[in-house]
């Protein structure tokens, strides 16, 4: 079978088209040449299990550069959106277009930490402008922070931590019960939490993981309403929050235990305006709230234009704006010399919608006010969040930890 | 005691949404031949259409019927065009054609109804519980399992016992014996199909009180569906019956026991079914050769 | 000597001689240039965007083998490939990333699952086979997906050592595009090869008899458990090659690589390509990534295109896109010489 | 050996049901070397039921099978076609995407060991090609050998079916219903394949066509409801008045 190469007409065929394609998607790489707009690329999840999530932190950016005139720092703006299905090799595959292809002058979004870990080497191999909007794997912050990717949002460690803080000062010190989803955020999440808790002298009982994608949670609340716990923490997110929300209700849980949560399990946008009352009474940690002083102006604008209150993802969209306005204009536009922006960026503060966003020069990630939520009816009786508290300026324990 | 009252319960439940979602697919599989990976879109079509009806302020009782006849119009029309073609083809073609237009009604939904997570107002009627020896046990929960009762026995009874059962089951055996008795077998599919489609809206509906609506749940619905109906062995009802509930106890009791595994030990218990029963918990006696 | 024909595994039984073929020579000249093209235009990303076509299209290959000769759809095949992908990950940080001992690893990673995968599964057909294979597949998906220390849970596993080649007096860092491509066009070949002599020889014609009359391979003595079971470790072993240089595209492994959603893609690009022509896994492979790299930068609605290229081939070329449209062409050129 | 000292298939007390049917009852029946025994019975007798347990198909609730002398009644079915114990369908199950010489070549390819081929079995490819071509010329096929069996006609797809079963070089070989669906000419060519390709070859044929059967068979059993009530030289079981009644009612002499 083998003194004879296979390749017949056919195959040929195949390969001459596998050959013109290649031309066709090259040729636009071809055509890039001089420095005109600010292209911008952004990664976000636009189909798979964090749709809702990515079309938020799309419209959010989108608010931003509109609110902005479509530039900053006078050039243009060119806004390219991939999708990255929250699946990282088509996150890396993205990435890689934006920069292989689009030649864009910064990379930004990403919504799931799996795909920023695995974007992580991409862009610091490209020596590339990134600012992560959300994916919050502690391990972004600690061995996986990279020059040049910058982190204006926060890691799942600030708000694990600063609920064990908040919960054994007002909940309790003992009878607590945990309850996550079982991957690596759910982990990190409860993890801190129990960390921080336990240091603090606080006593934790049952910890119970359901799988992600869990469609009935009656078993494990069954579970807890047997157990009798005084509060739970808990870390879901997105569907899964929603039909935990719900069913803990379902089963009357809802009043009689106090719900503590990582910001996800309310976000405002994605799980409060779905289950409505089901949420009331539920506490939460964030680096964003919808209530936040630093967020009036923006909750509004996002409220007249989406009809419904931010959550964490439309903000962050905004915010990542933000924090790219405030770079590029403090190298007035030239982003040639990475150095320099990074240098710019560092110096002081950027006023941003979750509050004043200064970075730590270890590993660029945000130093973020951490609201502690309450959900509570606000106007028209709609469930909203409630900051209760604030813990001024957390810093992640960064790459010694 | 109270504990494993409502355990069982919630296993209970559980097993009738199972069965709820597997029994249209298990319809137009064991009357038809014909491999509906579709089933999981009229499922989430059902959800949408209850959670807007609840909201609408109409009598809530009413979302049922409309998710039936939604998804059912919907089944209307996908037996004219494509279906129909692909009867008499290979299962595979079958998967293939029905996958991928489930790929296309999932973002044809994603497109009109939104990516949000929509969850249906429980009517007030409902929204209690009720307590088994001091734990707390939902009444909606007590709803499903009653409903999804009476309408697995109501299909049973109708296949099984009735002539349209047979007439029915006659068409996939000999479609030319059933139309020397004067019967229109395409109007006999026809009417499976959206019988089929309708049962997925109706549980859609049901199950959305529970799983609430959002891109992706058609697909998570389908495969337990899917795994629902073939474990069950194809071409039995009773079998259907008897892997939702297999199913929806493992799953359950999984969950109370231990929580972090519980998937990969109701997959287990599947699998070592199938590797046990290749053909299925009640395989079709068909003599060899 | 026989060769496969289009769509159904056929195996066209025309002499050589009758076929129209070009010679050895000139193929070999033609397939040069079609790989050197690339070389010449595309850039870097395009290179690696070109390397991950035909990475994947080996494992859809591996698994036309299966569909297109067994009739065994499996929609647990991901497992052979993202199993792989993973072991040569985890191995490359004990032994270093060199090619032949990462294709090495995933080939004995992909024949061990596959024969482990078969003994599970190889008394059950077609719907059984389908459920079977995607609960074993979920099985290992959840074993990956929670196994932290190990696989890196949902995150997945990064920062491995690049991939290298030694020659003797030099090891070279295979890190970039053009390497990148190169390396996955000899894999593609080869496992294109060895797809092929699989196929053609007693083993592929007896797995084709099973896919069309279990009961008579019996009655001629075949073991059909161990027909299937060979057909599942040479498959596997091809998806576990193609497997082990995939984490180095973009030294990136996750658990999607091994998730159901990943064999449903590699159907739909089978299909897409042409079940059961062999060639057609990496048409299949290059249309849907194209859709889904490019379409997607344009709409939202990619999986709308996506679905309706793959329904409407389903419908109206069940034999790829490339034997349909030939048909299609033929037929109009058929019509011409009659009038 | 002597040819007569060991029959080459002996069926001993079988009896199988399926469920509460009685399929087949305490039925024993030899097959000598180089035999050709006629099985015959109206409809639903147990035929093929008794073809199944005799091939591995199924394994039967008593008695037992021996092949040349050795007991193989719960060897599974590949065991029994290696040893030369080769059975045909009612239905012709020639591979119909696979040309007739690859069908042959199938068949020779599992006698010779050599079936599971991958890489290196080229001379084993090529042997079995010759060996196709060979039977395939004997039976006056050898320009059909490369045509695809889905092209042919339905006769001659029977006789390709037979012709795969005798390419196994086989022993006994179990004919079910070899002539069902051909006109008289092509049944009568098939049994002349049969006879002129398996010289020193045993046989049972299941035919409804008794003319075949009374013409060529050595001796004929008559199965009925699942019992063997006769089992004697053509001519005796014409004028078996037990084997008249069961067959339908019909005069077996007259048939004749």
């Amino acid at each position: 079978m083998t003194e004879r190469f296979p390749l017949s007409r056919r195959d040929f065929i195949a390969s001459a088209g596998a050959a013109a394609l290649t031309s066709a998607i090259a040729a636009p790489a071809l055509a890039q040449s001089a420095n005109k707009p600010l292209k911008i690329g952004m990664v976000t999840s636009l189909s798979g299990p964090f749709t809702a999530l990515g079309e938020s932190m799309r419209a959010g950016m989108q608010m931003f550069l509109a609110e902005n005139g479509g530039k900053l720092a006078g050039r243009a703006v060119e806004l390219i959106v991939e999708d990255d299905q929250a699946k990282p090799d088509e996150g890396v595959r993205k990435f890689r277009k934006l920069l292989g292809q689009d030649n864009v002058d910064i990379v930004s979004g990403v919504i799931s930490s799996a795909v920023a870990l695995a974007v992580r080497d991409v862009v610091t191999e490209a020596k590339a402008l990134t600012f992560i909007s959300a994916g919050s794997a502690n391990d972004l912050a600690r061995k996986a922070a990279s020059p040049f990717v910058f982190r204006p949002t926060k890691t799942n460690w600030m708000l694990g931590h600063t609920a064990g803080l908040w919960a054994y000062e007002k909940l309790g010190k003992t009878g607590c019960m945990t309850i996550g989803a079982d991957y690596a955020a759910g982990r990190e999440y409860i993890g801190d939490f129990v960390a921080t808790y336990q240091q603090q002298g606080g006593k934790v009982g049952k910890q119970l993981w359901a799988p992600l994608g869990t469609t009935d949670f009656g078993p494990l609340l069954t579970t807890i309403a047997a157990e009798k716990p005084e509060f739970i923490y808990s870390f879901f997110a997105g569907s899964d929050a929603v039909r935990f929300l719900r069913q803990m209700r379902e089963y009357r849980l809802s009043g009689k235990v106090k719900l503590i949560g990582g910001g996800a399990l309310f976000d405002q946008e994605d799980v409060v305006s779905a289950v409505k009352e089901a949420a009331l009474g539920g506490l939460n940690t964030c680096n964003q709230s919808p209530t936040a002083p630093s967020s009036a102006a923006f909750t509004k604008a996002y409220q007249a234009a989406r009809n419904v209150m931010p959550g964490e993802m439309g903000t962050a969209g905004y915010v990542t704006g933000q924090v790219i306005k405030a770079a590029v204009e403090r190298v007035q536009g030239d982003l040639s010399n990475k150095e320099k922006v990074k240098e710019a960026l560092l110096a002081r503060e950027v006023e941003t919608v979750f509050g004043p966003m200064p970075f730590d020069p270890r590993n660029n990630q945000a130093i973020l006010d951490i609201y502690v939520n309450e959900i509570k009816e606000g106007a028209g009786g709609v469930p909203v969040n409630q900051v209760i508290h604030t813990y001024k300026a957390v810093r992640d324990p960064g790459p010694v930890a | 005691m109270g504990f494993y009252a409502v355990q069982s319960l919630n296993a209970l439940s559980f097993s009738m949404l199972l069965l709820l979602t597997g029994l249209g697919l298990s319809v137009v599989l064991n009357l038809m031949n014909f491999v509906n990976l579709t089933h999981g879109s009229f499922f989430l079509l059902g959800a949408y259409v209850g959670v807007y009806w609840l909201a609408s302020g109409a009598p809530w009782w009413l979302a049922f019927p409309v998710a039936f006849v939604a998804a059912g119009l919907a089944g209307f029309l996908l037996e004219r065009f494509p279906f129909r073609q692909f009867y008499a083809r290979t299962h595979l073609m079958q998967v293939l054609l029905t996958y991928g237009l489930s790929v296309i009604f999932a973002d044809l939904m994603r497109w009109g109804f939104g990516a949000q997570i929509l969850s249906p107002e429980i009517p007030e009627a409902l929204r209690g519980v009720v307590f088994i020896m001091d734990m707390p046990f939902p009444i909606y929960r007590l709803f499903i399992i009653g409903f999804g009762a009476a309408l697995a026995f109501a299909l049973w009874f109708v296949i099984d016992r009735t002539i349209w059962g047979a007439v029915v089951r006659a068409c996939v055996t000999d479609r030319g014996f059933v139309e020397t008795l004067g019967l229109d077998t395409r109007r006999i599919f026809t009417a499976v199909l959206v019988i089929s489609a309708g049962l997925g809206g109706i549980s859609g509906a049901l199950g959305a009180g529970i799983l609430s609506a959002y891109p992706g749940l058609d697909e998570e619905v389908l495969i337990l569906a899917l795994i629902v109906v073939v474990a069950g062995g194809l071409g039995t009802f009773r079998g259907t019956v008897l892997s939702a509930l297999l199913l929806g106890f493992a799953m359950t009791f999984s969950k109370v026991w231990v929580p972090e595994f519980s998937n990969v030990v109701a997959l287990a218990i599947m699998a070592a079914l199938l590797v046990a029963l290749p053909e299925g918990l009640v395989a079709k006696k068909v003599r060899q050769v | 000597m026989s060769s496969i024909a289009d769509g159904t595994g056929r195996v066209e039984t025309r002499p050589a001689s009758q076929r129209r073929s070009l010679p050895v020579t000139a193929k070999l000249a033609l397939l040069a240039l079609a790989t050197a093209v690339p070389l010449l235009f595309a850039g870097d990303y395009q290179l690696r965007f070109l390397a991950e076509i035909l990475i994947i299209g080996t494992a859809v290959l591996s698994l036309d083998l299966l569909v297109g000769f067994g009739g065994l759809v499996s929609l647990g095949h991901a497992v052979f490939f993202g199993g792989a992908a993973y072991a040569a990950a985890i191995a490359s940080q004990a032994l270093g990333a060199d090619i032949v001992v990462m294709l090495a690893v995933g080939i004995v990673t992909g024949m061990v699952a596959a024969l482990l995968m078969g003994i599970v599964v190889m008394r059950t057909i077609a719907l059984f086979f389908l459920i079977l294979s995607l609960i074993v597949g979920q099985i290992v998906w959840e074993v990956v997906f929670h196994w932290r220390e190990v696989t890196g849970g949902a995150d997945g596993l990064r920062g491995f050592p690049v991939l290298t080649l030694h020659t003797g007096f030099a090891t070279i860092p295979l890190n970039n595009g053009v390497a990148l491509y190169l390396a996955s066009v000899v894999l593609a070949l080869a496992a294109y090869l060895a797809a092929r002599s699989f196929v053609t020889a007693p083993i592929g014609r007896a797995l084709l008899g099973t896919r069309e009359r279990q009961l008579r391979m019996s009655a001629l003595g075949y073991s059909i458990p161990r027909i299937r079971l060979m057909a599942l470790v040479a498959s596997g072993a091809i998806a576990g090659a193609a497997g082990a240089l995939y984490p180095f595209v973009n030294q990136y492994v996750g658990p999607n690589a091994v998730h159901w959603t990943m064999s449903a893609m590699m159907i739909i690009m089978l299909v897409i390509g042409g079940v059961g022509s062999l060639y057609g896994a990496f048409i299949g492979s290059a249309i849907y990534l194209g859709i889904q790299t490019y379409v997607s930068s344009y709409t939202d609605r990619w999986q709308l295109v996506v679905g309706l290229v793959f329904v409407l081939t389903v419908m109206i070329m069940p034999k790829g896109v490339v034997a349909g449209l030939k048909a299609a062409f033929g037929r109009r050129k058929d019509a011409e010489r009659r009038s | 050996m002597s040819a007569n000292a060991v029959p080459a298939l002996a069926i001993e007390g079988v009896a199988k049901s399926f469920g509460g049917l009685k399929v087949l009852s305490d039925v024993s029946v030899t097959l000598g070397q180089g035999e050709c025994l006629g099985l015959i019975g109206p409809n639903g007798a147990g035929k093929t039921t008794l073809f199944n347990i005799v091939t591995g198909f199924l394994i039967p609730d008593h008695g037992r099978v021996a092949f040349a002398g050795e007991d193989i009644t719960t060897a599974k079915p590949d065991v029994r076609v290696r040893a030369g114990l080769v059975r045909t369908f009612q239905k012709s199950m020639a591979f119909p995407e696979l040309s007739v010489r690859e069908n042959l070549a199938l068949a020779a390819r599992s006698r010779s060991g050599d079936g599971y081929g991958w890489f290196g079995s080229r001379k084993a490819v090529a042997a079995a090609d010759e060996a196709a071509d060979e039977l395939l010329t004997r039976a006056q096929l050898r320009e059909r050998a490369e045509l695809l069996v889905s092209g042919l006609s339905y006769g001659e797809q029977r006789i390709v079916d037979v012709l795969v079963s005798l390419a196994m070089r086989p022993r006994v070989l179990l004919l079910d219903e070899p002539t069902a669906g051909l006109s008289r000419a092509e049944g009568e060519h098939l049994i002349e394949v049969v006879r002129t390709l398996g010289e020193d070859l045993s046989t049972i044929l299941i035919a409804h066509d008794l003319d075949i059967v009374f013409g060529v068979c050595d001796r004929v059993a008559v199965l009925d409801l699942g019992r063997l009530i006769a089992c004697d030289t053509p001519d005796a079981i014409k004028a078996h008045e037990g084997a008249q009644a069961a067959y339908l009612g019909a005069s077996l002499g007259e048939a004749a």
